[in-house]
């Protein structure tokens, strides 16, 4: 029987070792964000981490400023990759933003930067999302237009076609993808609420992909034409607490 | 520089962007100032704002708590509305959508652009390094790039340049520029001022701005609606 | 005021010309295959078409001998690329399936082959999908290891990637793509039923992509999450009439 | 060839074919003896049947028509059932599902295999034209290949031989294949006989074979179940 419901956080992650290389799913919203997987990563004490991200994670503190901007009430379980900048843990991000996007609000990884504890690969974020695709689909590589002439363009091939020049994209393939889902079956099924950011773009493009959900539902409670992610792209599936933790440092 | 007349402020210049999409117009809102647009878009307009995390067809901004869809959320983490007719897609989905020029216009902020279209919004100053977003992406392959920015640098350093010396997102791209002084125009190596805020002179203006401007035949003031 | 859907198959394809590229939904089964919009075309009367598509289509005949093998009802209205391979309207087809899978039944653009009437590039589904895919999404060309060492990589770039030799294969984009969906709002967003095929892959990867749906419902009935195609890659939308017709030459 | 023990009949052989399927395993099943496969999983074992169109997860055929789903078919155009837990996709998701290597065995049918493991089912003789269907990317990156086919083509000449004179579908990617006379394994360039059809001995196989076999130590019986 095919049962990919992991009875922890904990669990899920316990062969991630030091040096490895995570997608990190969602896109500068706690929201979509996997939280306690990320929580999870950072009990497990890892570190020289190779991370994959649209953003680098706002951290507790800008994370609790922006939301009062909006006047939203902050979360306390809102834990981003931020939170693995403060703790040292990534050797090299891969991202389009590596800062916030305000002169003020410094994302925990600006500090890193600045003291350079990490490397970072800056990258347009279309190109990090098809580089990941790629992984899930089996392209080593592919040309695009986008870069050409900038920085991001450097040391890389650039080839010309119908009189365009495009540069040579690689694929993107990480030994854990961390992803954010609303709901699942037992055979890691997939279905998404709102914009469905890197969470599914990930999915499959990492040797183990593994989903943090709002709830497990019985097998054929999905039906096949709703079902944004197939199981086959997941491998462990682990449900949010119902009652919300406020240490990252809690088990879960 | 006392003397000058008025800015624009930053809502007016959201609104001169948004009078001229055209009905079923595909639109990505950029960071900063373009993400405003939303709010102004006229009632009898149809057009679908586009948001890289995978939304296509958002409205307005929403400012009251009660309202907010915590999921629903512009390129710059601002809760906008719901709309009928609006999807939810994957990132790459969204940038195949970019990067296959299904986008009509993109909307970036910026801190240069020169009269070559080249664009620079990638290194703010003081950052560790650049960032890129999906600006690089949209200005690539949309079918039309718009900028709203300030005229001027924080520094007072003019933003519309010969040539831009800042770290370059895409080459060649900018279409059209809104600031807080006019709205220009820029093609085949040349900026031409179509508009200008009210008060303004082509002189002052000019002034300003880093590049000699061309200006339009029918140069005029600039009338909302 | 956005609104895609027009009122005839026949207005939806005025403007296809002789010579034109098309892409042709579906997946050798009349019911997901965009049965009228391939009657409106045989009707339009353009010819030394490109198709592309996964199979040459089966034709009224064999579709029956196939149908009634299985003891299912033959539709009367199953019209697939089968009919432009007998009216003589293929100049080329590029597809994974130019003949039919038993030896006996003979697909009408096996006809055509054996005639010299047409060109044909055989090509694998996958390649032929991402080709479509890469032509929606702005990529020129890519690599894969599919078809390295046989007939398919003739005159094919061949390079290595990790020791593994691979092909260059560039994009498929058409002047029209043909597709068959479920539902659509005026938008052009839609909802298939079952397998989505070649109709999701093509939609957005020509000029003009026309979409076949079972029915039009007002706007907003669609949600954000249910969509499976933006409107974005959806030009026009024509819906199938209630009763069906039995004549491909019944103007629809 | 009077004298030969009997053949496996088609169900027999997509019986063997199913025995050795794990439990959770990814399945696509080719054209021909391959569909009937997923008729024969132990109802102990969950097996995801994938199907080119966009199909994961689908169940046995179905031969009662007031059961028919016309939408939901095997890559051969038969009615298959639904089945809790199954998803329908795009075709360009479906093979990046396929070429991403994500489907743990793909049943073929073919015309003729050899001891490198190389395949040929492209070109059905007498046809104008090779056809590929999606054999060529399952048989490339599937992480099993497995083929199912008569040992011997209908002119009676033996389909596993020394080295395929057909057109190559794709090269080193056979794995094990199911005749009917018996179970064959392909790897270091040598093709090993695994079981044996019942009343079958090897020599009798060897002699309808084209290239020599390997016999593995504990070469015995086709046991089903």
């Amino acid at each position: 029987m095919i049962n990919k419901v992991v009875g922890s956080f904990d669990e899920a992650l316990a062969d991630v070792r030091s040096g490895a290389m995570i997608h990190f799913g969602g896109f500068a919203n706690p929201h979509n964000t996997p939280n306690y997987l990320i929580a999870a990563l950072a009990r497990r004490g890892a570190d020289r981490l190779t991370g994959v991200s649209t953003y680098a994670g706002h951290g507790e503190e800008v994370q609790r400023v922006l939301f009062e901007r909006r006047n939203l009430e902050a979360l306390h379980d809102g834990w981003d990759l931020g939170l693995m900048a403060e703790l040292g843990r990534l050797g090299k991000l891969i991202t389009s933003f590596p800062n916030g996007n305000s002169r003020e609000l410094l994302y925990p990884f600006e500090h890193v930067l600045r003291r350079g504890e990490a490397e970072v690969e800056v990258l347009g974020q279309g190109s990090i999302a098809e580089r990941i695709r790629c992984a899930r689909a089996g392209i080593p590589a592919f040309y695009t237009p986008v870069g050409v002439g900038t920085f991001v363009a450097a040391g890389k091939e650039v080839r010309e076609f119908d009189g365009v020049p495009h540069i040579l994209e690689t694929a993107l393939r990480a030994d854990f993808a961390l992803i954010r889902a609303h709901r699942a079956d037992r055979f890691g099924n997939l279905v998404y609420r709102g914009p469905r950011t890197f969470n599914q773009t990930m999915a499959g493009a990492a040797g183990v992909t593994v989903a943090e959900v709002d709830e497990v539902v019985p097998l054929g409670d999905l039906g096949p034409d709703e079902i944004h992610t197939p199981g086959v792209y997941v491998q462990r599936v682990v449900v949010r607490p119902s009652t919300p933790h406020d240490d990252w440092r809690t088990p879960a | 520089m006392s003397e000058q007349p008025e800015l624009l402020d930053e809502s007016v210049m959201a609104m001169v962007a948004a009078r001229d999409l055209p009905d079923g117009a595909i639109v990505n809102l950029g960071l900063g100032l373009p993400l405003a647009l939303s709010d102004y878009i006229p009632p009898d307009r149809e057009v679908l704002f586009h948001s890289e995390q995978g939304i296509v067809g958002f409205g307005a901004r929403v400012f009251d708590p009660a309202e907010v869809d915590p999921l629903l959320m512009n390129a710059g983490g601002e809760p906008v509305a719901s709309a009928p007719g609006m999807s939810y897609m994957s990132h790459d989905e969204s940038f195949a959508m970019i990067r296959g020029g299904h986008i009509d216009v993109t909307v970036l902020g910026a801190l240069q652009v020169d009269a070559r279209g080249n664009l620079a919004n990638a290194q703010i100053p003081g950052k560790p390094a650049p960032g890129l977003g999906g600006g690089q992406d949209l200005a690539t392959c949309a079918k039309q790039v718009l900028v709203v920015m300030r005229h001027l640098a924080p520094n007072g350093d003019p933003k519309i340049v010969e040539r831009c010396d800042m770290v370059l997102t895409a080459l060649g791209c900018v279409d059209r520029v809104v600031t807080d002084v006019g709205l220009f125009e820029i093609a085949d190596g040349r900026v031409t001022l179509l508009e200008y805020a009210p008060g303004w002179t082509v002189e002052q203006i000019q002034a300003i701005t880093g590049v000699e401007l061309a200006v339009a035949e029918d140069v005029r003031e600039i009338v909302l609606g």
